[in-house]
Parts: C-alpha cells; sequence; structure tokens
C-alpha cells in the first residue's frame, strides 16, 4: 500500500480530478444541482440528441457507466432520452459502444426513437373510438 | 348438550339485569385500552327464544308489513322509484301467447351512460334487471307495498267481443268480405 | 309514503313471531344490541385502527338505531337484531376489513344534491 | 312526497277495479245466453256462440292450438294445415280454423293422431324452408322455429337433397322498409290477405302452382301503403323482415318498454325495443281500443329519427350569431334574463305537435306566473261559441273502437288515411264487415275503400246541416241508426271554419236527436297531432295568428316545428327560445336553445285525439345534456325567481289533475256530453260558407314526413322517394 | 367393421356430391314473375278487337252484378287467342280493367293456369303428353321426331317461330297414347312417321286431320268391338210378363 493510498491523497487526488473534469467548484456544484451526482470519467460517446455518454471502471458496476443529458434538457432530462443505441451499452448489456460496434445492423425501415412525451402537452389521450349513436344537430352558420 | 346450552342460555336471559348490571360495571371499572379482552359477545342472549313464547304461538302484528328497513335495499331506490305492475304485451312478431298470461313488474328505467372509450352501455340502477312475476296484479301489489315501493297498475286494454270466424266469409253472396282474397 | 300506508287497509293479523312476542320483550333486545355495540366501541377502533374517536363512533351507533326508529312491527325490530348481531359478530370476530368499518362513515361518498336546480344541472336524474 | 298523486293513484289503479276485469275474462265460459252451443275442448266444456271455429272455442279455455295462416284479425284461410286438431267420429284431422263447432263436438288437441298430423304437416313445411336460423332477422321470434321445437319431428325424411334440392325463390324488392327472403316464404298469405283486407292495397297475391307457387307481386312494384309494416309482424316466419333493422338485433337481447306513440293523435300503443342506451326498432302494442295490433309506418319507422339531427346541447347564439354550445346554467340565466326583461303583454309561447302534458303545463303556469296568458297551439281552432270550454267540441266523440260499429260514416275535409291511418283502417273494417258505407265531403282522396264522393264544398255541410241538401247522402245520414260525422281540424284554421265546426254540430245533433241508441255520439273532430288535445285540455289557445299580429319580445317554443312562426313574422328585436329534442324549424330561428326529450326519453302524458290519457314511458335516456321538458321550465322558473310548486314528476301530475282529471286517467276515456250546449252556443255562428275543403295530407308521399322527428329520419325520406319512384312506373 | 367402413366411405361421397349441388332445379318451363322484355311489357298497348268486344260483353253478361270476375278466364282466354295465342301483360291489365279488379288478381289467375302463356309463341303450340300411358306407347319417340322436325328444345320456340314445343302432363287420351295436341287440336295414336307428317303439313300451313291415326274413330278397341256386337235389345227387355202391356 502506497503512502498515498494510505493517506488517502487518492481520493483527494480524485476529488481534484472531478472538480476539473467539471468545470471547477463552480461548475462541480452546478452538476451537482442538476444531475445530484459529479463523477470523473472516460467520455465515452454522445448520440444524436446531445447526451454524453461516460466510464469510469473505478466505481463499482452498476454506477461506472452513465449518462449526462444535453445542456439543453436542463432539469427536465427523462430516462427515455436515452437513444436506443446506447441503452444497450449503459445497461451493460454490450461493452461496445455504438459507434464502435460492426455488427449492428441499419436498416432504411428503422425508425429513431422518442422520448417520452408523458405528461407534456405532447402526451398521448386515449379518446373514444365508438361511433356517436346519436347524431347532434349543428345549426346553420351566419355568413 | 345442546339441551345444557340452552337451558344456560334461558337462564342467562331471565337473570339478564343483573348480568348486563355486572357487564357495565366491569366495563366502567377502568380504561378499556388497558385492558386485554374486549366483553365477550353473546349470541344467546340477544337472541334467545323467550320461554313464554313457545305457549304463544302468534303474536299481533300490522296487517301492512313494511320489510324496507331489513331488505338492504338503498333508501333512494325505495322512496323514488315507481314499480310499473301490468301484464307483458303480445309479442306483435309472432302468435303464441303462452308467455303473456302472468302480471310483471318493472322499475322505471334510469340513465345509461356510455363509455367514452369502448362504447359500452352502463348503468347505475341496480333495479334495472329486476322483474319478477306474479300471477295476478293483487300480488304484486301485495310485494310492492311490503317492499315500500311507489307502485301503479297499467292494465291492458285486450279485451274484445268474441265474434265467430267464417271460412265462408270468403265465398259470400253479396257481402264485402267476398271481395278479399284467399 | 304514509298516506299509501293509510290508504291500504289497517289492521293486523296473527302471525308466528321471529324471536319476541311482544313490544317489550323486542324492546329489551335491541337495547341489549345497542349496548353491547356501546361496550365493543374502544376495541374496536383500535383493533381497526379507525381514524375515528370513539365519541365519533358512538355517534354513528346512535345515528344508526335511530335510524329506524319509526319501525314498530315486532318481526321486522327482530330481524333488524339478527342483523346488528350478525354485524357484531363479524366486526368483533375482526371478520371484517377496515374498510367495512369504515364504510358506516361514508366517507367517499359525496353529498348528493338536494334541492331541484342543483339536481337539475348536475344530471338528468 | 306524494301524498297526493299516490293517493290518487290508489283510487284509480287499485286491486278492486281490477278484479271485475279478470271476472269479466272468464264471463265467457259461463253459459249465460241459451243459444249457445256446448263442445268439449280436450274434456273441458266450453259454451260458444254457434259457428265459432274449433280454434276460438279452444282459444276460450285457454287451449293454444298452433297455426301459420290463421290470424284473428285476417279472413281464415286454413291452407297451412298446422291446425289440423282430432274430432271424435271424424275419420281424419280437421283444420281447427275453418271448422265450425257442432253440438257437443269432442276435440282433442293433444292426442296421437292430433300430434302426428301436426308432425306431418311440419315436416312437410320444412322440406323447402331453408336452414339459416342463424342469420335470419326472424330468429327467436319465429313461429316456424317455435313450432318446430314443440310439434315437429325430430328428423326429417326428405332425403331429396341431392336430387332437387331445396325450393330456391327469388328475392322481391317491395320497397324501403321491407326486406324479403321469399325462400323462407311458407305460402300462409297472411301478408296478401293483410294487403287485401286491412291494408286495402291489393298488391300481394301468389303466383304460379305447385313446388313454384310463390308469394309476391309478380311484377316489379312496391308495396306502399301507410300500414304495410304490419306484414312484417305477420309474417311467421323470416321471408318478411324490417328492412331499417335488419341484422340489428336478437331479440331477447332488446329491452322492451311499453310506451305510447306521438307521431299522430291517435296515441297508438307500442313497444319500444332498445338496446344499449338506444332505440332499435318499435313495434305494436295490442290494445282493442286504439291500434288492435296494428302500426302505421311512421310510428314503427320513424324510430331512427330520433338518432338524427338531435339537440344534445343547450346553446346561445355568440356575438357572431351563431349558435355555439354553452352549459345548462348559461343557457337557463339567459333565457330567464329574456323572459324577465319582457313585459308580459310581449311574452309568447308556442307549443308544438309533440309537446307532452307536463311540460304544457309547467309553461302554461310558468307564463301565468310571469303575468302572460299568451300561450298558444300552433294548429287553430275556433274559440267562438263554445271555442276550446267543451271537451266534446274537439274530440273524437265516437271512439275509435266504436267506429267499427258505426253504419253510415261521413268525413268532412280530411283524408283519414294519411292524418289517423288505424282510424282509416277501422273505418275500412267496418266498410268490409259491417257494410258500412262512407261519404266524403273534401277533395278527392284514395281512402282504400269506396264512398260516395259528395264534392267538396263547404256549403255541403251547410246544407247537410239544414236539412236542405237532396243528396242520397243524407238520406242515408238521416235513415242511419249509428252515423258517424268526422270533421279534420285543419278545416277549421280557416276564415269560414267556425261555421263549418257550427254546421258540423249542427248536422250531429240533429242526427242524434233521432237516433234510438242515446248514447251513440255522432260528432268528431279529428285532430292533428299528439299535443293538441292536451293543450287545449290545459287552457292554451289555439292558434298563434293574433298573439303573432301583437309583435311579440320574447317568443318560447316549446318543440313548435311545424313553420307557423317564423323569423319574418315577428319583430326584428325578438328574442326566440326553442325547447325541444330536434333541430328542424323551430331551433334553426332560436337565439336560445334548450334541448329536451323525445317522446322514447321521458315518462310523459299524451292526450289522443279520443281525449284518452296515457303516457309514454322511458325507454333510453336523453342525449348528451338534454332534460325533460317539464323539468327545464320549472328550472327555469326557479331561476327567474317565480319558482313553480312542483319538484318531481308525481306533483306536476297533481297539478296536472287539478287542471283535469281525464289527463291524468291513464288509459280511460270518458264519454263527453254538452252536445247541444256546445250547438247552441255555435248557433250564431251559423254564416254562410262558400269555400273549399283541402286536405294537406293528399297523397302518400305526404304521409311520411311530417313533423320533427320523421323529417329526420333516414328511413322516412327513402320512403318518399320509394313512392315518388313507383309513380313513373307503369305497374 | 366392413359395414361401418362402408357407412363412412358413403358420407364421404354424400359429402362430396353435396359440393356440387348449387340450386335447385328449375321444375317449370315458365317464370313466375314478369320480366319486362320488349315484346311484353305494360307500355305495349291492347285492346279488344271490336268483333271480340262484344264477345266480353256477351261473357260478361252470363254473370250476375257483383260477380262479374267470375268472367276472368274466359276473357283471359279471349285475350290469348287474340293475341295469336299468348297473354301479354298489358292483356292481363286489360282484363282486370274491363273486370274492375285489382291487377294482382289477374296475375295470380294467369300463372295459375299452364294454358295461359306468358310468353310470345309460335303459331302452332305443339304439346306432347310424356305422362305414363303415352310415356309407355312411346312418347318419347314422338317427342324426339318433333324437336328433329322444328329445331325446337322443350320449352322454346322453333328457330322459325313458328313452332313452341311443351311436354305436358295427361291431357286425358290415355287410350289413344301416344298423343299429342296442337293448338286445340288432338292427334292421337302416334307413331314417329305421323308425327313428321303432321309437322311437315304444319310447316305449309296445311291443316292434318285430327284424331286417331290407327285408324280407330274413337277409343274403341283396335280390332273391332269386343262387347255390345249384338243389335240393342228393344223396349221391355226382361220385364215380368204380366207388365208387358
Amino acid at each position: 500500500m502506497s503512502l498515498g493510498k494510505y493517506l488517502a491523497l487518492d481520493k483527494l487526488a480524485n476529488l481534484f480530478n472531478i472538480l476539473k473534469q467539471n468545470g471547477g467548484i463552480r461548475g462541480t456544484l452546478y452538476k451537482l444541482y442538476r444531475q445530484e451526482e459529479a463523477k470523473d470519467g472516460v467520455l465515452v460517446g454522445e448520440d444524436k440528441f446531445g447526451n454524453k455518454y461516460y466510464e469510469n471502471p473505478r466505481y463499482f458496476y452498476g454506477r461506472s457507466r452513465w449518462v449526462e443529458y444535453n445542456e439543453k434538457f436542463h432539469l427536465n432530462y427523462d430516462a427515455s432520452q436515452v437513444t436506443s443505441e446506447w441503452y444497450g451499452w449503459l445497461h451493460y448489456k454490450t461493452d461496445l459502444p455504438p459507434h464502435q460496434d460492426p455488427s449492428r445492423p441499419k436498416y432504411k425501415w428503422m425508425i429513431d426513437g422518442n422520448e417520452n412525451l408523458s405528461g407534456t402537452t405532447g402526451q398521448y389521450t386515449p379518446y373514444s373510438t365508438t361511433r356517436p349513436k346519436v347524431e347532434a344537430w349543428m345549426p346553420k352558420k351566419a355568413e | 348438550m345442546l339441551q345444557a346450552i340452552r337451558s344456560v342460555a334461558r337462564s342467562s336471559l331471565s337473570r339478564s339485569l343483573p348480568s348486563l348490571s355486572s357487564c357495565s360495571s366491569r366495563f366502567a371499572s377502568g380504561d378499556p385500552s388497558s385492558r386485554k379482552e374486549a366483553p365477550i359477545i353473546d349470541n344467546e342472549t340477544l337472541l334467545a327464544v323467550h320461554e313464554g313464547s313457545t305457549s304463544a304461538n302468534t303474536i299481533a302484528v300490522p296487517a301492512k308489513v313494511d320489510i324496507s328497513p331489513i331488505t338492504g335495499v338503498p333508501e333512494e331506490h325505495v322512496k323514488t322509484r315507481r314499480v310499473r305492475i301490468y301484464q307483458p304485451p303480445k309479442n306483435a312478431m309472432q302468435s303464441g301467447t303462452h308467455n303473456i298470461h302472468h302480471w310483471e313488474m318493472e322499475f322505471d328505467t334510469r340513465q345509461r351512460w356510455e363509455n367514452p372509450l369502448m362504447g359500452w352501455t352502463s348503468t347505475g340502477d341496480p333495479l334495472s334487471n329486476m322483474k319478477i312475476e306474479f300471477s295476478s296484479p293483487e300480488e304484486a301489489i301485495e310485494h310492492c307495498e311490503k317492499n315500500g315501493w311507489i307502485w301503479y297498475l297499467d292494465v291492458p286494454k285486450t279485451q274484445k267481443n268474441e265474434k265467430p270466424k267464417n271460412y265462408g266469409a270468403n265465398f259470400h253472396w253479396n257481402r264485402r268480405t267476398r271481395v278479399s282474397t284467399k | 309514503m304514509s298516506a299509501a300506508r293509510q290508504a291500504i287497509k289497517v289492521g293486523t293479523k296473527n302471525v308466528r313471531p321471529v324471536l319476541s312476542v311482544n313490544h317489550g320483550e323486542a324492546k329489551r333486545r335491541v337495547l341489549n344490541l345497542y349496548k353491547a355495540w356501546y361496550r365493543q366501541i374502544p376495541y374496536l377502533v383500535k383493533d381497526y385502527d379507525m381514524p375515528k374517536s370513539e365519541e365519533q363512533c358512538r355517534e354513528k351507533l346512535k345515528e344508526m338505531f335511530l335510524n329506524n326508529k319509526h319501525v314498530s312491527d315486532i318481526r321486522v325490530i327482530d330481524m333488524l337484531v339478527i342483523k346488528g348481531q350478525m354485524e357484531l359478530k363479524e366486526a368483533v370476530n375482526l371478520w371484517k376489513q377496515k374498510g367495512h368499518m369504515m364504510a358506516y362513515f361514508k366517507p367517499t361518498e359525496e353529498p348528493k344534491p338536494k334541492d331541484f336546480l342543483s339536481k337539475f344541472f348536475s344530471s338528468n336524474e | 312526497m306524494l301524498r297526493q298523486p299516490l293517493s290518487r293513484a290508489l283510487a284509480l289503479s287499485s286491486p278492486a277495479r281490477v278484479a271485475p276485469l279478470a271476472a269479466r275474462r272468464y264471463a265467457d265460459a259461463v253459459p249465460a245466453q241459451p243459444e249457445k252451443v256446448e263442445v268439449f275442448i280436450d274434456d273441458q266444456p266450453v259454451h260458444v256462440l254457434p259457428g265459432t271455429t274449433v280454434l276460438q272455442a279452444a282459444a276460450q279455455v285457454g287451449v293454444e292450438i298452433p297455426r301459420f295462416c290463421y290470424h284473428e284479425r285476417l279472413a281464415v284461410a286454413g291452407n297451412c294445415r298446422m291446425c289440423l286438431v282430432e274430432v271424435e267420429k271424424s275419420p281424419k284431422p280437421v283444420a281447427a280454423c275453418a271448422m265450425p263447432v257442432m253440438k257437443g263436438m269432442r276435440v282433442k288437441t293433444n292426442s296421437d293422431l292430433t300430434r302426428k298430423a301436426r308432425e306431418g304437416v311440419m315436416e312437410f313445411l320444412l322440406v323447402n324452408h331453408p336452414l339459416d336460423c342463424p342469420i335470419c332477422d326472424q330468429g327467436g321470434e319465429c313461429d316456424l322455429q317455435d313450432q318446430s321445437m314443440a310439434f315437429g319431428s325430430d328428423r326429417s325424411r326428405f332425403t331429396d337433397i341431392h336430387f332437387s334440392g331445396k325450393r330456391a325463390v327469388e328475392d322481391k324488392d317491395v320497397g324501403p322498409l321491407i326486406k324479403t327472403i321469399m325462400t323462407r316464404c311458407i305460402h300462409c298469405t297472411r301478408c296478401i290477405r293483410f294487403a287485401s283486407e286491412v291494408a286495402g292495397v291489393d298488391d300481394f297475391g301468389t303466383t304460379g302452382r305447385g313446388t313454384e307457387m310463390q308469394v309476391g307481386t309478380y311484377v316489379e312494384k312496391m308495396f306502399l301503403s301507410e300500414l304495410s309494416g304490419n306484414i312484417i309482424d305477420l309474417c311467421p316466419v323470416g321471408a318478411l323482415t324490417s328492412k331499417p333493422y335488419s341484422f340489428a338485433a336478437r331479440p331477447w337481447e332488446t329491452r322492451r318498454i311499453d310506451s305510447v306513440d306521438v307521431l299522430d293523435p291517435l296515441g297508438s300503443n307500442i313497444v319500444v325495443a332498445t338496446r344499449t342506451n338506444e332505440v332499435l326498432r318499435i313495434l305494436p302494442r295490442t290494445n282493442e281500443e286504439i291500434n288492435e295490433e296494428w302500426l302505421s309506418d311512421k310510428s314503427r319507422f320513424a324510430c331512427d329519427g330520433l338518432k338524427r339531427q338531435r339537440l344534445v346541447t343547450p346553446m346561445l347564439k355568440d356575438s357572431r350569431g351563431n349558435l355555439a354550445p354553452v352549459e345548462w346554467e348559461d343557457a337557463v340565466v339567459a333565457a330567464a334574463r329574456a323572459l324577465r326583461d319582457c313585459p308580459p303583454d310581449k311574452l309568447l309561447a308556442v307549443a308544438g305537435g309533440l309537446a307532452d302534458a307536463e311540460a304544457l303545463v309547467a309553461l302554461k303556469d310558468l307564463l301565468n306566473r310571469l303575468g302572460s296568458e299568451h300561450v298558444c297551439t300552433e294548429h287553430y281552432f275556433p274559440t267562438q261559441g263554445a271555442g276550446t270550454d267543451l271537451r266534446s267540441s274537439y274530440l273524437l266523440n265516437t271512439k275509435i273502437a266504436n267506429v267499427e260499429d258505426a253504419d253510415f260514416v261521413l268525413l268532412i275535409g280530411t283524408n283519414t288515411r294519411f292524418e289517423a291511418p288505424l282510424l282509416n283502417a277501422r273505418i275500412r273494417k267496418a266498410f268490409i264487415h259491417k257494410e258500412t258505407d262512407v261519404a266524403l265531403v273534401g277533395p278527392k282522396v284514395d281512402l282504400t275503400y269506396e264512398y260516395t264522393h259528395v264534392g267538396d264544398s263547404a256549403s255541403i255541410v251547410k246544407d247537410f246541416a239544414s236539412g236542405t241538401s237532396s243528396h242520397e247522402v243524407m238520406k242515408r245520414l238521416q235513415q242511419a241508426k249509428r252515423p258517424v260525422v268526422i270533421l279534420g281540424a285543419d278545416q277549421l284554421k280557416s276564415e269560414e271554419g267556425p261555421a263549418l265546426l257550427a254546421y258540423t254540430q249542427e248536422l250531429a245533433h240533429k242526427l242524434q236527436e233521432n237516433l234510438q241508441d242515446k248514447e251513440w255520439k255522432v260528432l268528431n273532430v279529428l285532430q292533428r297531432t299528439a299535443s293538441q288535445v292536451a293543450a287545449l285540455d290545459i287552457g292554451y289557445q289555439p292558434g298563434v295568428g293574433q298573439a303573432l299580429a301583437a309583435g311579440p319580445k320574447v317568443v318560447y317554443l316549446l318543440g313548435a316545428d311545424s313553420g307557423v312562426v317564423t323569423r319574418e313574422s315577428l319583430p326584428e328585436d325578438v328574442t326566440i327560445i326553442y325547447q325541444g329534442h330536434h333541430g328542424d324549424v323551430g331551433a334553426s330561428i332560436a337565439d336560445i336553445v334548450l334541448p329536451g326529450a323525445a317522446y322514447t326519453e321521458k315518462r310523459a302524458t299524451y292526450v289522443n285525439a279520443e281525449g284518452r290519457a296515457q303516457q309514454t314511458l322511458v325507454a333510453v335516456s336523453p342525449p348528451g345534456k338534454a332534460r325533460e321538458d317539464w323539468k327545464i321550465i320549472r328550472a327555469l322558473s326557479e331561476v327567474l325567481g317565480a319558482g313553480l310548486p312542483y319538484d318531481t314528476l308525481d306533483e306536476v301530475r297533481d297539478r296536472l289533475s287539478q287542471v283535469s282529471p281525464a289527463l291524468v286517467a291513464y288509459g280511460d276515456v270518458q264519454p263527453n256530453n254538452y252536445f247541444a250546449q256546445a250547438r247552441a252556443l255555435a248557433q250564431s255562428l251559423q254564416k254562410p260558407v262558400s269555400g273549399k275543403l283541402d286536405v294537406q295530407l293528399k297523397q302518400l308521399e305526404d304521409f311520411f314526413m311530417t313533423d320533427a322527428i320523421s323529417r329526420a329520419s333516414p328511413t322516412m325520406a327513402k320512403c318518399v322517394q320509394a313512392v315518388l319512384k313507383q309513380k313513373n312506373s307503369p305497374y | 367393421m366392413l359395414s361401418s367402413l362402408r357407412t363412412g366411405v358413403k358420407g364421404l361421397w354424400r359429402a362430396s356430391s353435396r359440393a356440387l349441388q348449387t340450386s335447385s332445379t328449375l321444375q317449370h318451363d315458365s317464370l313466375f314473375v314478369h320480366r319486362d322484355t320488349p315484346e311484353d311489357n305494360p307500355n305495349i298497348p291492347f285492346e279488344f278487337t271490336e268483333q271480340n268486344q262484344k264477345r266480353v260483353d256477351a261473357l260478361l253478361a252470363i254473370y250476375p252484378e257483383g260477380h262479374k270476375r267470375a268472367a276472368m278466364i274466359p276473357l283471359l282466354d279471349l285475350a290469348q287467342r287474340q293475341n295469336n295465342g299468348w297473354l301479354p301483360i298489358s292483356a292481363m291489365h286489360k282484363v282486370a280493367e274491363i273486370l274492375n279488379l285489382p291487377r294482382m288478381r289477374v296475375y295470380e289467375v294467369a300463372t295459375f293456369y299452364t294454358m295461359f302463356i306468358r310468353r310470345p309463341i309460335g303459331k302452332y303450340h305443339v304439346q306432347v303428353c310424356t305422362t305414363t300411358p303415352c310415356w309407355l306407347r312411346g312418347s318419347d319417340a314422338v317427342l324426339n321426331a318433333i324437336k328433329e322436325a322444328t329445331g325446337c328444345e322443350v320449352g322454346g320456340n322453333s328457330p322459325c317461330g313458328k313452332f313452341s314445343l311443351s311436354e305436358v302432363e295427361c291431357l286425358g287420351a290415355c287410350v289413344n297414347a301416344p298423343m299429342l295436341q296442337v293448338n286445340d287440336d288432338y292427334y292421337e295414336d302416334l307413331t314417329v312417321e305421323d308425327t313428321k307428317e303432321i309437322i311437315e303439313k304444319l310447316k305449309k300451313d296445311e291443316k292434318p286431320l285430327p284424331g286417331p291415326r290407327s285408324g280407330r274413330f274413337a277409343s274403341e278397341p283396335l280390332g273391332g268391338l269386343t262387347s255390345l256386337t249384338e243389335e240393342p235389345t228393344g223396349p221391355g227387355f226382361g220385364v215380368q210378363d204380366g207388365l208387358k202391356a
């Protein structure tokens, strides 16, 4: 065990590393405010929404890969904004990120994933699919 | 064994007052939450048939019975509903009459509404399917009275004066029935 | 309703009793039932963890008994006593659940409109 | 609640009133008249009039003999042979429907021979009947289905299927109401007999012979009659089924609600079949005193109009002058404001032809509370003389059922065939079975029976009344023991209306005075709408002419759709409030629309042309936000601060009974008197008349669309088109 | 075992044969509904000729007032004769008009009787009896001979339009089987040659002699009488002596 470790200097180094990577004290506080977490890690890639994917094997399995959502979402980020390509990597289904995976097929008929719109104005609302039993009278419009 | 229980029950009823007082004194004695056991409920005491009742076989009650408190029908469905007592009409599409020689009661139709998604029709009326058959209107009326429902009688106008029908009328010499065909 | 009752011929008939042979006995049974319930209330409130005070429960008990105070037919009184006893037994033996007990208070029932106009505006009935 | 009405209901419909009725039913079995003969049906003795058929005698003791061709309201045909029964000492089974009873006859309706005969007949019928019950609309209410279950064999000896197959018959096009699947026909000829005897349209017949015989019209011709729908009911199999109802529902899926029809003034009794809150079809309900078991096509098929053009939400005119949907609160407040701000003498309420008595009385009470007396009906009736004070002067006093017993019928300015089809069917019945003769004053129309056309001048009535006429009809009238005079209410609209009514009253009075049967009523006035009698009973002023001339500021239309009130006839700044169930003439000129309930959606009182109060029952809920009519008026009154003193239907009916007890005596009709008084009061009105009598409904195409409901009905529109198409056909 | 197998196979055969069944066979050579055709539609006027009008009046005079409808069959027959042996729909309408009846009542009668022919037919309507006695005596050969000679199919008209051929049930001349009827005349005791000769004569519009072709006068036995050969006995035959005058 090295002295640095013994004195927990590596933790301190990590702290500085995190601070550095997240843009100093202000940037780190903002990250903590926005996603309640500030980590250091390797930027693995970025998806079409501008979400950034990081990896740091120092964290234990399950927390070692994470996504930082695009700044433009601010606090309105949602797990459904992770694209389907990155989903597998993020959930440890594969270790190859999409841009490094040669076996991923890409067909014309595949459409882009959508985020979940529930709770927004674009959400799906059920409507009656039955024909009305009574036809209402429509008054004639005045010209 | 049963006999023994019954006799005990009877004796407890005959001593009902003292036993009750003892109960209440026990109840009043301390903080209920501090006691572990609730008072034992005793069917026999409450529901025992009095010894005297064996001799008196019958009791006098009002001839008009109102069982609405014990039927469990919600009050709003007793007081605001109207019962129609009627004879089912003959189905115009058929000539048979075997299913119309009785009287029926039915309730007024309440609102139905449509499920906005599937279009199924619902009703909040628990009595909408209640049709009861009787052999005479008097029975139906008695039943309604007993249940406290407001009823009215709809007597169908199906009395007709019997007129002999005649095959020969088709070929009558000088009447208009002859003109008709077949 | 009362007019209807009067319109039907008033009279009495002799029938076999259910339990009681006279009003005095029926009354005694009712009072006994009432007392039995009354005594169970503290335990029921505790057992069922009802969000009601004992006082409120006693009020409700009284109200429910008084609901049927117009009943004069001995047999009907007896039947009500029997049904009350059944309820009591179910309650005491914890055959009921909390919802069943709370149903006496009708906590989720919205009062229906009473006057003509609000009935008219609210629904078709 | 219900103190008064219920006690009255008890008084009106107590068990005591039922008992004699029930007793009467069985009275026939008691040997009362000596001339009756005794026969034994299954060893039960029954006394019947001589000439009664075995089938009728059996019916009297409650033994029902199966039948297909026999129908008690049609002539005996005796061709289906299903009613074969064994008669003791008869070598072979006899057809019960055509066999008159003989003294001491012993009929066995359940013997081995009888059962074997029925089984054989059934087998023959089924040889050529298709097995398409699963796709047949009659399935579930089919006589053939039921009777083959009850009396048929469990297997068939018909093995010819590989050689000649079952008979197949071409379907016929008989119009937009009746669907034919002629392969199913069992040749009972009920439809032919109905068309020829009751409808008076001899278009059906049998063509060909043997296996190839078929029922039909031979040529391509539609069966167009105002009573055509009844052959659907009559058909014991699924050969004739309802086109609008085809493949819609099975009979066991529907709820049947007994109600009353309001599309003609007779108030025929109907059964409304509903499923999932939707009116699917309307069937007649037997009422011997009104419609027997028939129903006119308009009443039967206009029910799909209840689903079109409906007012489902209150509407207000917005700033651009368009009607826009609003909540009830807003509409009622707007209507109340309009009524409150209007001076009482500038208020006008007009009731239309489909308004019920409850709404009528509520509207009148409301206007009276506001200080106005201008409550009118759309149809005029002379108010001079006795006016509407004496009930006898605006009713069918003879009563519909009694018209059958008449020996001479004089129609004045009415086409009963289209104004009241079932009354016309009664006249036709009298014409055929009682040799009753009919005369008509008015335009020449096809009444389905022969009549003497006296002319169309109003002065003929005057001559009849004064006895100066030399026409043979005059003589016939004077000789008649039971004459009936029917005056069409439409004739009273004109200037000469009062005089015409006065002359008719005079004529009827003179005829009545000479009668031996003092109970027989001669004078009849045939109203045009279902609401008119109730409105006149309640005290509405007939006709809107005067009230419109006064220039009202606020007009309240209670279902007034006949077009007598128009924007043009009213001042510029008028506010029109329309309450009703269909977007028709009234709603299109309204500023405020209050959606009401149609007759299948409310429990309401209607008084028919005889003065018989009947009630409709709720079959389905009013659509959308529509409400029962009297409730709308009641709510309006409360917002106005002139609350009407009734909160429930029973209290409204209580009020109705205060107005006239006849309005709540459901099902019954009181005899009218005071004919002499009415005539005396009208004597001064007997002025010379010179006009011509004309009727509104002359042809069949005029019949189908006469009110808001039938105008909204696509089926009725198809009927009109079919009639017009038929007119161009050479057949 | 074997029998059950046979039943099964039979069932299979039945099922398959049933699938071939399309609809029932037509058992009549005429339709019982009316179809408008250029030759037969209600727009073609029909009037009785003046001569026939007199007959109509005479026929109507037979029947009492109120029962004139009884003249329907004679009138229809008259109309058919006037219209070259067939009955157009306008003739039925005319008869209905004369009798003041609903048209349907006339249609019913006209379709019921097979002797009213409701389609245009040839001048000579050849009706061959094929009921059992005639059939046993060779009516099939007679029928085939006619088919050959005229070119008619049963129920149809010949290409020349002069002949129509029908197969009919018993015409009541069984003793003289086989037989055929041409318009109103019976030709009996036929052979194929006789038949051909009749048709040839008709083609030339000559009228062949009606009646039996076997040399018989009527329906007497072919080889002469076998009974009633002696003189009929005179009056008084077999009467008691005492009663003889």
